[in-house]
Parts: C-alpha cells; structure tokens; sequence
C-alpha cells in the first residue's frame, strides 16, 4: 500500500459550483522513500498542489473534492484540526521563499524548537538539544550559536537550511518542498538539494519536490509529474519522462532546456502562457497552445490514460500516436 | 519659603493619608459632603470676594462684628463696641477666651495685626477706607478711629464680601495668600486639594458666644454637631445631582430648576428655595455708543420681558422685580418702577427713535455662567425684534471681567450681584458710585450716596434711597432684571440645615 | 545606544524650548489675569490694580520670561499664584491621577483594540468581521464628553451603580477607588479602541498574509499559538505606532474626562490655571505635558527596537 | 496620484472609458463611501435648505415651552429657551459643517504649503519640522481651549484653534509624500529640462501627493466637528444664538436628567455626521490610495 494516495483532488477559487478550479481531478500515489518531482510552467497548480495536500490553502481557495490518504488514513475526513494535528508530524512543508517564510523577529532556535516542544512534546533543554542537532544536520556551522541568531542576520541559503531543519524537527512522513532553491544562488542550489536528497534517503521518508526545473528533476526524481493548468498532463517515471515523454506539454518543456548540444543558439520556447483562472479552455487546456491540436481535442477534457506500466498521459494523441496519424494522412 | 510650603503640603498628604475617608455612619457626628460648582482662588479670606471662598472661609474665620439673620451687623468676636460722641472712634470689646485653631489666645494684638494686614492687602479696601488708626487698648479692647464718620462702619467691619477675617497676629504678619489658615471658626482647616476638595474639621475647643441661645445669620451660637465637612468640587450638573442621589454628598449647593423639581418629589431629599439670592444686573455703558444715550437704554428696557429673562435664566426661582434691594428689606418702595418690566416693542421702538442708534451692532458681553449667557440670549432675541443687533461676547470671567472694567469694547454686561443686596442699599448704591458699574459717573447718584454714607438717620436713608432708585430708572443706569435664587438640596439626613448666604454647617446634624 | 539617547534627548531641546515661547504667547495673548479669581464684580479697577502689586504681578513681561527661564534652568516652575505651592509639586501631586487614567484606557484601548482586530482579521469579510468592525467605526466617531455624559445618567443616576464623578485615593478605599474609575476609563478608552481596532486588524491583515505565518501553520501549531506568537508581535509595529499617538492624545483627551467627571488630574489643573490666568501653573503644565508626550515617543521608538530586532537605533 | 495613475491606465486600456467615470465608478462600487457619502449628504441638504426644512425658527424663544420633551409638534422636543430642538439641529448642521469645512481649508492650504516647502526645499525642513514638532507636541485640545476660551469665543477663533491644532500632521502627510515623489524619474526629468521649483512643486508632486492629503481632510473634517462640538460644550464655542451640534448640547448639560433629549439627540447627529465622514474617508482611501492605513 502506498504511503501516499491522493485521489480525484479538485481545488477551486470562491464558492460555488460554477467556481472556477486552479486543481482538477489531481490523483496520484507516492510511496515511503520515493521522491516525486512536480514541474509545469509558473500557474500550472503545482503550488496549489502542495498547499492542498498539507490542508494550508487560504481564503477564498478551497479543496471542492477529493481524498488525501496518509497510510490508509483519509486526512481530509477529519476537518481542519484533525489535518492540522497531521502538518509538522505527518506532512511538512519546504517554503521557495527562504527571506520570508521565516518569522523575521523570532530566534532561529525558536522557530525550530516550537515544533519540538509543541509537536513532540519535548521540553526546552531536549528542545535545545536538538535544535542543535537539527542545525548541524543541515550543514549550518556553529550551531549552537545559531539558536539565538535572527533570520535577517544569515544569509539565504543559511535561511533555507533553518526552513529544512524546521521541517524536518518533528520527523515528518512526507516532506514538501515546493522550489526550494529557486530563491538561491545556483552554488547553493545545489548544496541544498543534495542536502535534501541526502536527508530523504537516510530518513526514508518520501519527498514531494516542486519544481520546474527539469534539471533538478533528472537529478532527485525518482516519479514525475507534469502539472498543466491545474491538470495532471503526464506522469511517469523520470526515466520513462526524459526517454519517452508523451504529452505535447512535456514534449515542450524537455525541448524548452537550454542544452549543451542545441549550440545555444536556439532557445525552444512555448508560444503563449497559461490560461488564466476561470479562464480554461473547455477541452484540452493544453490545445490552444498544442502544436498537434484537433477539433476533438476541444470537445472534452481527455483522460489520463494509461500508456506503459509506468506511464500515464492526458492526451488524445500521445506522442506515438500522432506520429502515426500523422504518417496516415 | 517654598522648603516650608514643601513640608507644609508632605504634612497635609500625611494627614491625609492617616485620617483616610471616614466612614458615612458613625455613631456621632459624621461627615457632611457638600458638593460645590468649583474651588475657591485662595482660602485667605482677605483677599478674595469671590462667593466660593467665603462660602469655606467663613466656617474657618470670624470676624468683630458679623451680619444676622436679617443682615445686619452684631457683635461675633466682639462682644460689643462703644462708639465715640464724635463718631469717628469705635471701641470693640473682644471675648475673652476665644481659641485660634493654633491653641493660642486671641487678644487684640491679633485683632489689630489683621485689620492692619486688610488695610494694606484686603481685595475689599472700601470696607476699611475709613479708618485712620488701629489700636490695642488693652489685651481686650481695640480701638478704631476714623477720618470720617461712616454711617456704615459697622456693616463693612462685619461684611462677608472679603471678609475682615481675624488671623493671629504671626499670620497676619504675611504677604496675600501666604497664610496658613488659621482662625478662631467653629470648624478648622484640614486640607485642601484643588479641584477635588477642601475638608475642615470641628474645632474641639471652640466656644460659642455666649451671647446668644441660637444660630443667628453668619454669627449666633455656632454649634458644631459633625464631626467633618468636605466641600467636593464637580463642576457638572448632572454629576453633582447624581453624587447626591448616590449618597457620595449629603448637600448640594445649586441645582438647576428641572432637577429641584424632580427631587422636591422624591422624599428623601429635601429642596431649600434660597430666595431672593442676588440680583440679576444688565450693566450699561454710558462711555460708549449707543449705550451712552439714555433714550437708547430706556428702549432696551423697554423691550425686554423680565418674566421671560428670568424664568429662562433661572426657572422657577426667580422673582420678576425691579426694586434695587430685596422686596423684604424695609428700603423697598415703588420709585421708578412703572418703568420696569414693560415689554412693550412699540414703546422700546419709540425710545429708540429718540435716540441717536444707526442700526450699528452693539456688543453684550458674558461670561460662561449658563444663566449670564441664556439672559445674553434672550436680550438679543427681543432687541432684534425692535431692530437693534446685539453681537454676544461669551468669554471667561477674567476676559470678559478685563473688558468690563474698561470704557470701551462693551455695551451690555450681565451678572449677578450677591452680595450687594444682602449687605444693604449703601453697598448696592456703591457700585454705581463714580460711574464704578457703568463708566460715567452720575453726579445724582454720587451726591445720593455721599449724602447716605453720612446720614445717621434712618428716614432720610430711606428717603435718599427711594431717590437713587427713581435715578436708576430716570437716567437708565443699569437694568435690573429680577432677583434670582438658588435651589440648595440636602439628603433627608442633615437635620435642622437653615440656608443662608453659605451652607452653613454649625447647628446641623446628620442622622445615621 | 547612549549615544542615540543622548541624541534623542539633545534633539528635545529645541522643541521644549518653541513650546515653552508658544506658552509664552499665549500668556501674552490672552487678556484678563489672575486678581480675576479672586475678585468678584463689584471690584473697582484699583482693587484689581491693588491685588496685582500684591501678587506680585507688575512685573513687564520680558522681566518675567527672563526669570521664567532662568529658574526653569535650574528645575524650578516657580510657584502657583492661586494655589501657593510650587507648580512642579501641584503638577506631580496630579500628575499620578492623570497617568492612572491614561494608562488605564490605554491598557483598555489596546487590550480590546488589538483583540478586536485580531479577531476582526481572521475572519476576514464575515458578518463577524464587518460587525466588529462597524462598532470599531462607531467607537472612534463618537464624541467623548458626550459619551460621559451619558454614561453619568445611565449608570449614575438611573441604575446608581457607579459614582458620578470624583476620586477616591487608591489607598484610602480600593473598591471605591476601582468604582471611581470605571466610567472616565470607559469615556477616554471608547474612541481609542476604534482607532486601534482598526489599525490592528489592518496590520494583522497584512502579517496574515506573509509567508512565515503560512510557515507557522505548516508546522501543525494551533490557529491561537500562530496569530498570538506569530502573527501579533509582527504587527506590534503599527499597533505601537497608533498606540504612542494615542497615548499623547490620550493627555488631551483625559482634560475633557476630567473635567466631566471631576477628577483632579493635571488637565484640570491647566484648565483651571487658564481660566484662573495662574501662569506659572499654565506655563510649567504645558512644558511638563510636552515632556511627558516626546517621552511617550522616545520610549516607542525604544520599543520598536525591541520588537523588532531589524530596527537599528541611529 | 501615482497609485490611482497606475490603476487607472491598467484599467482604462481594455475599457477605454475616461479616467474620471472610471473613478467616480470605482467610487460608487465602494460600499463605505457610498453608506458614508449619504450620511453626509442627508446631513449638507438639512443643513443648505434648513430654512425651508426646518419646522421652527432655530431662534425662537419660548419659555412658556422650554424643556418639552419630544412629541408630535417638537420631534426633539425643546430647549430651556423653549427652542425647538429638532430645527436647531437643522440649523446647527450648518454652522458645524461650516467650521468643519473651514478647518479643512485651513489645514489644507497651511498644511500643504508647509509640507510642501518642507519636503521640497531641504533646508526648510529642519526648521519647519521643528515647530510643527512643536505644535505637535502642545496639546491640540488644550491649545484649542486656550486660543477659544481666552480669545472669546467666535466661529473665526474655532476655526483657527482647530486649524492650528490640525496643521503639523497634515503637514507631515504632505511631506512624506513630498519626499518620495521628488525622487522620482519624472521629477528628475522635469528638473533636467529646467522647470522652475514652483512649476515642478505643483505640477508634478503635489498632484502626486494628492491622494494622501484628500483622505488626511477627511478625517481632519471629521475631527473638527468632534472638536467643535467639545469646545461648544466647554463654553468656548461660537457665541449664542448660533445653534452648533456642541452648542445644543452645552445647553442641555444641566439638565441631562430631566431632559436628556435635549443632549441626545444633537449628539447622536454627531455621530452620524462624523461615522459618515469617516466612512467617506475609509471610502477614499481604499480608492484612492490602498497604502494608506487609519
């Protein structure tokens, strides 16, 4: 059974039925020790994603349906207090924005050692201690002097590095990181995801890594999947993603890294941007911008089919199939 | 000097800290709360008149002679004076064994020492001009002797206004307002916190004068029965009435018409009409236009309905009256008087024809007493009426009191005279003499008064006032609008309180 | 950051020294002067003159702002004309009064203020929000004095269940002393809640929306712990802002309380010196309420140091 | 008006429709200003076409009538002068609003020329700022009794007490804002092609300031009328007969027990008044500038 089942998630803006959603019909599962990588242009729900799974989704967006399993319990059957006794222990969240998702005029020490005291019940010696603990395990020097720094006074990746020990505090089952080093310099990312990767692989726990950089994504994924405009495009395994990606979307965004080969002349871009909120095309949200579109495409939102044992693709024409469509006429 | 006072006041915090707030119920005596408009400007009864100090300072002082029942002048130190066949020299006998609140003796070196202070510092120097030597004759005589002889000597030696209080003589031997305050009064000084109270106390050792059985105006047997007296400053209306409903005050000084209807209903409160109180003046000036045309004064007569001045100034304690001493007083009479209260437009508009006014506007001056302001009002509402337009000056008393004592910058000025009518008609003709109350001086008048100040006679006095009263009315001197009172109101505790002048508190008890 | 005080209290001195001119004016502006208290209408104008010399009033003006000066130097605001004491021991004997009062409705503005802001915050475009909210509107639209008013029918006279006015020293009678202070607090609180509320719920809004107290959340903490521990302190920067205006206003405000309610505090005692034209009294009042207000302001700019570590005092 | 600039070219491109409709429409759809914008108006109709609204004279003594309490004829009953209270009221919302808006353009112009020079002109600054600081720390209330009770109280002498009293924050306001926009690009723009300070000061930042200062003179109206009506009800208001809010109130101060309406109800004319200006000015600000805060 897997740690992980999120089924049929739907997450909307306002009230309503007619609400227009921002997530629709999400389903996925993820086991302990596995990392899921989620990538898809700014808009395409992978934030919203995450904020849903961890029951933080504020007013006026809302999660309409849909079930969250977290070891074959259904987190979203409790209410908000019963999730909220979920978050630090069960789920925890990375934050891309490391300057501000710290309290800017709360000790460093804490902010980590709350989450010991309140959420595991230590008291403030053990707290203590393990803040430090907490602090080394993340690379940062001198951390016993650390405790009583302030956000302001380190520097980002150091900022990251307290958000990850925060996160990590209370042992969670899943961790989200949702594009943790976007904010960083490109030496730091990489020390940050390797501390990441490192982390996830000695604790077992599973890893939702956001991000859209597919680079980060061949280098920890071990599951991907491409999030559109709030729907799930594809999802696969990386190495079936980067062999044989099937979704004209992700086609377009393996095409859109800027690689060594291409010369750098030529930077592959998708022509047009995400459609607005409430403002989706009926059909395929991809095809006004799908080089491979057809009438059909528009009649309906297609599903999410099955096309290898590791492969899901929401595409009436997976890449395969057009080819061959293609060569017909 | 100030290292004193510093010490003076820790003592006074200390007592006050000590003695604490007595409890309402005791088994005698007790505390009675008076709640009073405001504070008095100083406790050092020489040098202030005004109403709100002598309604404490005379608990604390006494003086030679003090005003009666009936106002007139009998012996409260003294215990009688003999007078010179010449007139002009006044030999006070003092009681013996009267006690300053110091525990020292009062002698006449004490007597001597405070009317030599009054002469040099007094607020009231009229009262004491007369006098050319003051003199000890022995520890129980003091003699006075006179420039001139003074019909009214013995009023001003007994006048309440800023009264002839007697210190002890170390105290006298201070400058204005650096006293302590120390007298021989039945109630002596505990402290003063201004603008919250002043608390005095029995004076244990105080011996009433054994002349008289009972109380008697300002002197009589002055019978302490409580134990304490706190005068409670709450310059609100609406909160004085509500801390005498709620039992905080025993007594309150003045309410408004409204209120003492409603609490005459309520048994548990007693309502005291304390009328006639004082006049209602509208003061004229003579020195500037167009008040300097007594056509013009005589149409703003003319205009004016007294009832409805009165009864909106000072409701349902009022008397629609234009005589220049209370109706009571044995000066009363009739001269001039067909000239008052007519209320008649046409006739006003007819003065005014005959007068030199162009329609300028002319300018009342008040002060924020509401009673000065409604009576502002109302003149304004009729003067208009017969065209003229009057421009109301509201300001506080010492602007509006700065402006009034000059020659220009004012037409009308309105407020009460206290204390005049209850000293008798020679002080009320006083403030009209030298043109004192309207600029220019009225050689009628002043030749009345100088003729009155001199007259033993009583029948020529009435006679000289029945003249000065015609003049007030033939020359427009000033206007007189009626006799206001006060309403005073005590809690159904306070037995056998008599109003007078001042709340007095000796003969008074409280009931549990 | 003894330099900073040392900076702070030198740059006071130029201020303290316009408002003691502007005292100054006003003494000179406004007519009448003290022997006006002491004397009623039937005085002639050489009994005023008489009382001027007696009090020592004949000085010129200029001899009198020069020894003014020359004694406030020294820490000395002479001496009361009416009341006999030193201005400084009239003004500190009402001094505790007046503070008493302001810190009370303070303690009641920013206590209720900031709970009702909070709550109004969180639930951001609720009935609850909008009615809390509307009363905040109506609290700080309200004119005090009247407000006292009423509150002296209703509770004084009508139900009987607080004094009308008056002070009851804390020490002599404790009971007493809370029941004398109820209805003034109430007066001067009632409009400062409304600017606090307001203020708080706007901040509180912003704070609401800021990443760290989505951080917060994320940790599993509950929804009270974040918005008191989290949430509060990041706003106390305008709150404290708002509330060190306050409390200046509050000074002014409290001489209408007092009045109303009569309670002998300073604001009373320099209404009283206006009317009564005691300089001394005016002049020392003023300059002692100018102190007491830039002092209001240093220590708020000490606090925001304290609160937020991100402030550096320069 | 940077805000307003910006939100109205993001706005007006798609809808092309001008920037005044625009506004006025944005104004409309706030719902503070208009619930605060019809209090205020009921208010300035009564008190523009009092003599035709008014069932009484404001003036009228009579005191065979004083003290009625409210009924058919006299909806708020009567003063002790027998007045009728309700058309006093009227009347009182004449001069108050007048006061009120005198405050306004004092504070305004004084307020605006101060900031403005003090913001712009550097070494003007340490010097204005002082005595504003000054102002400022002198009790308003207390400098606003002393000017009025001393001075005699007149609708001039209120005005300027309220006006002296309202100044140094309006000032400040202006300032601020004076001191961000002089360092803008069009400012230093403006300043190459050799404009002249004035031009510069009134054409370009004190448009640019605008926003804050409306939003400022709303409250400060707001604030006047509440002051008024505490010097009218310390005695130091406009002298009699003028009939202010303050004034119908202090008049029936001492008989708060046993006529309350006579207090009450100018009162709670008051507060309507002020909670619909300030409605107004919440109103504003939200459209105008949402930086703004209180």
């Amino acid at each position: 059974m897997s740690m992980l089942k999120v089924e049929n998630l739907t997450t909307v803006v306002g009230s309503g039925v007619s609400a227009p959603s921002v997530l629709e019909d999400v389903s996925f599962t993820l086991d302990a020790g596995e990392v899921l990588c989620v990538v898809g242009e700014s808009g395409s729900g992978k934030s919203m994603l995450a904020l849903t799974i961890m029951g933080l989704l504020g007013f006026p967006v809302r999660r309409a349906s849909g079930r969250i399993i977290l070891d074959g319990d259904d987190i979203t059957a409790g209410g908000a207090s019963a999730w909220r006794q979920r978050r630090g222990r069960d789920l925890s969240m990375i934050f891309q924005e490391p300057m501000t998702s710290l309290n800017p005029i709360m000790r460093v020490g804490e902010q980590i050692g709350e989450v010991l005291r309140m959420r595991k019940g230590m008291g403030a010696d053990t707290a203590r201690r393990r803040a430090i603990e907490l602090l080394e395990r993340v690379e940062i020097p001198a951390a016993s002097s650390r405790l009583a720094a302030f956000p302001h006074e380190l520097s980002g990746g150091m900022r990251q590095r307290v958000m990850i020990a925060v996160a990590l505090a209370a042992e969670p089952k899943l961790l989200i990181a949702d594009e943790p080093t976007t904010a960083l310099d490109v030496t730091i990312q990489a020390q940050i995801l390797d501390l990441l990767r490192d982390i996830q692989a000695e604790s077992g726990m599973a890893l939702m890594l956001i991000t859209h950089d597919l680079g980060v994504v061949a280098e920890m994924a071990h599951k991907v999947m491409v999030l559109y405009a709030g729907r799930v495009a594809e999802m696969a395994d990386v190495e079936t993603v980067f062999d044989a990606p099937s979704h004209p979307y992700t086609q377009a965004l393996l095409a859109s890294i800027p690689s060594l080969d291409s010369g750098g002349d030529r930077l592959v871009t998708i022509p047009g941007s995400v459609p607005g909120v409430g403002l989706m095309p009926k059909g395929c949200r991809f095809a006004p911008r799908c080089p491979h579109v057809k009438d059909d495409c528009r009649s309906g939102p297609p599903p999410l089919a099955m096309l290898g044992p590791a492969q899901r693709v929401a595409c009436l024409r997976p890449f395969g199939y057009v080819r061959r469509e293609e060569g017909r006429v | 000097m100030s290292l004193r006072l510093k010490g003076l006041a820790f003592a006074f915090g200390l007592m006050t800290a000590l003695v604490g707030v007595t409890p309402a119920v005791e088994a005698a005596g007790g505390e009675i709360v008076i709640a009073s408009v405001q504070g008095p400007p100083s406790l050092d009864a020489h040098v202030t008149n005004a109403q709100v100090a002598r309604n404490i300072t005379l608990h604390i002082y006494e003086t030679l002679y003090a005003r009666n029942e009936n106002a007139e002048p009998v012996p409260d130190l003294a215990e009688g004076v003999s007078v010179s066949d010449d007139g002009l020299t006044y030999t006070f006998k003092l009681r013996q064994g009267v006690k300053f609140h110091n525990g020292k003796e009062m002698t006449s070196a004490d007597v001597v020492a405070s009317i030599e202070r009054y002469r040099k510092i007094g607020v009231s120097p009229a009262l004491v001009a007369a006098i050319d030597t003051v003199s000890a004759v022995s520890p129980y005589e003091v003699a006075i002797k006179l420039k001139v002889k003074q019909s009214v000597f013995l009023d001003n030696i007994s006048s309440p206004r800023a009264p002839i209080a007697i210190y002890p003589a170390e105290e006298a031997a201070k400058g204005a307002n650096e006293i302590q305050y120390i007298g021989t009064g039945p109630f002596k000084f505990v402290e003063y916190k201004p603008d919250s109270h002043v608390t005095l106390e029995k004076f244990a050792d105080y011996v009433p004068n054994p002349a008289y059985q009972k109380r008697d105006g300002l002197a009589g047997k002055k019978e302490v029965l409580i134990d304490r007296v706190t005068f409670r400053f709450i310059p609100e209306a609406g909160a004085r009435t509500a801390a005498l409903e709620s039992g905080a005050v025993q007594i309150v000084e003045t309410v408004d018409g409204p209120t003492a209807e409603r609490l005459r209903k309520d048994s548990k409160y007693v309502v005291h009409d304390v009328l006639p109180f004082a006049f209602q003046v509208i003061k004229l000036n003579h020195a500037q236009a167009p008040s300097d045309d007594v056509n013009f004064r005589k149409a703003v007569q003319a205009a004016l309905d007294m009832q409805e001045v009165m009864e909106i100034s000072y409701s349902g304690i009022n008397q629609v009256d234009g005589g220049w001493v209370f109706p009571k007083s044995a000066f009363a009479n009739d001269a001039g008087l067909d000239q008052y209260n007519v209320a008649d437009f046409d006739k006003a508009k007819e003065f005014l024809s005959k007068s030199s006014y162009k329609g300028e506007t002319v300018t009342f001056i008040t002060d924020n007493l509401r009673p000065n302001v409604d009576i502002a009002t109302v003149v304004q509402a009729r003067l208009a009426e017969i065209g003229v337009k009057v421009d109301i000056k509201v300001a506080d008393w010492p602007t509006t009191s700065k402006i009034g004592f000059t020659k220009t910058g004012w037409n009308f000025w309105t407020h009460g005279f206290g204390i005049e009518p209850f000293e008798g008609p020679g002080t009320v003709m006083s403030a009209f003499v030298g043109g004192n109350a309207q600029m220019v001086a009225d050689p009628e008048i002043d030749r009345i008064a100088k003729e009155f100040y001199a007259t033993l006679d009583d029948a020529k006095k009435k006679e000289l006032f029945k003249q000065f009263q015609q003049r007030m009315y033939d020359n427009m001197v000033a206007i007189k609008a009626g006799n206001y009172g006060l309403f005073q109101v005590t809690s159904d505790k306070v037995k056998d309180f008599v109003p007078f002048r001042i709340p007095r508190m000796w003969g008074v008890t409280l009931a549990p | 950051m003894r330099d900073y005080l040392l900076r702070r209290l030198i740059s006071v001195v130029p201020v303290l020294f316009l408002v003691s001119l502007m005292s100054f004016a006003v003494i000179w502006i406004i007519p009448g002067d003290p022997t006006a208290a002491f004397l009623d209408a039937s005085s002639t104008p050489e009994d005023v003159a008489r009382l001027r010399e007696m009090l020592g009033l004949d000085k010129p003006p200029l001899v009198q702002m020069a020894e003014w000066y020359g004694r406030v130097l020294t820490g000395d605001l002479g001496q009361s004309i009416l009341l006999r004491i030193p201005v400084l021991s009239a003004i500190l004997e009402r001094l505790p009064l007046t503070l008493l009062l302001a810190t009370l409705a303070l303690i009641l503005a920013v206590g209720l203020g900031v709970a009702a802001g909070t709550f109004a915050a969180t639930r951001r475009g609720t009935w609850a929000d909008q009615s809390v909210m509307s009363l905040a509107l109506l609290g700080l639209s309200v004119p005090d004095f009247w407000l006292g008013l009423l509150l002296i029918v209703v509770f004084s006279v009508q139900l009987g269940w607080l004094p009308s006015g008056g002070y009851v020293p804390l020490l002599d009678d404790p009971l007493g002393w809370a029941k004398s202070m109820v209805l003034p607090t109430i007066t001067l609180a009632v409009v400062q809640v409304g600017f606090i509320a307001r203020m708080t719920r706007s901040a509180m809004l912003d704070v609401i929306s800021q990443d760290f107290m989505r951080t917060a959340d994320s940790k599993g903490l509950s929804g009270l712990y974040i918005i008191l521990r989290h949430g509060l302190p990041n706003a106390m920067m305008p709150i404290l802002t708002v509330t060190g205006i306050i409390a200046g206003a509050l000074l002014g405000s409290a001489v209408v309380v007092e009045q109303v309610f009569a309670l002998p505090g300073v604001g009373r005692l320099i209404i009283g010196g206006i009317l009564s034209r005691d300089y001394p009294i005016i002049q020392g009042g003023l300059l002692f309420l100018t102190v007491i207000y830039l002092l209001i302001n240093l220590v708020v700019d000490l606090l925001y140091a304290t609160i937020d570590p991100r402030v550096r005092l320069e | 008006m940077s805000s307003l600039d910006t939100n109205l070219a993001h706005e007006a491109l798609p809808e092309r429709q001008s920037p005044f409709l625009l506004f006025a429409r944005r104004l409309l759809g706030n719902r503070a200003f208009v619930i605060g914008g019809s209090l205020f108006l009921i208010v300035l109709v009564l008190a523009v076409f009092a003599d035709q609204i008014a069932p009484f004279k404001p003036n009228a003594n009579n005191f065979r009538a004083r003290l009625e309490a409210p009924s058919a004829m006299h909806w708020f009953g009567t003063d002790h002068f027998g007045r009728d209270i309700l058309s006093r009221a009227i009347h009182g919302g004449r001069l108050s609003l007048f006061i009120g808006l005198s405050v306004v353009l004092f504070t305004g112009v004084f307020g605006t020329l101060i900031g403005a020079a003090s913001g712009y002109f550097r070494r003007l600054d340490n010097i204005l700022m002082r005595i504003m600081d000054a102002l400022m720390a002198f009790p308003a209330i207390l400098l606003a009794i002393t000017v009025a009770a001393t001075l005699g109280a007149s609708v001039q002498n209120v005005i300027l007490a309220l006006g002296i009293a309202t100044t140094p924050h309006t000032a400040r306001i202006v300032r601020a804002s004076v001191l961000v926009v002089r360092e803008m690009e069009f400012v230093e723009a403006a300043r190459a092609l050799g404009a002249s300070h004035m031009r510069i000061l009134f054409r370009h930042i004190l448009a640019n300031a605008m926003a804050p200062l409306i939003v400022r003179l709303t409250y400060v109206f707001a604030s006047a009328i509440l002051a008024e009506a505490l010097l009218s009800y310390i005695g130091v208001g406009p002298p009699p007969p003028a009939a202010t809010f303050g004034g119908i109130i202090a008049n029936g101060r001492d008989f708060m027990v046993e006529a309350p309406w006579v207090t009450l109800f100018p009162g709670l004319i008051i507060l309507i008044v002020v909670l619909g200006l300030n409605l107004l000015g919440d109103g504003l600000r939200d459209v105008l500038d949402p930086r703004i805060r209180v």
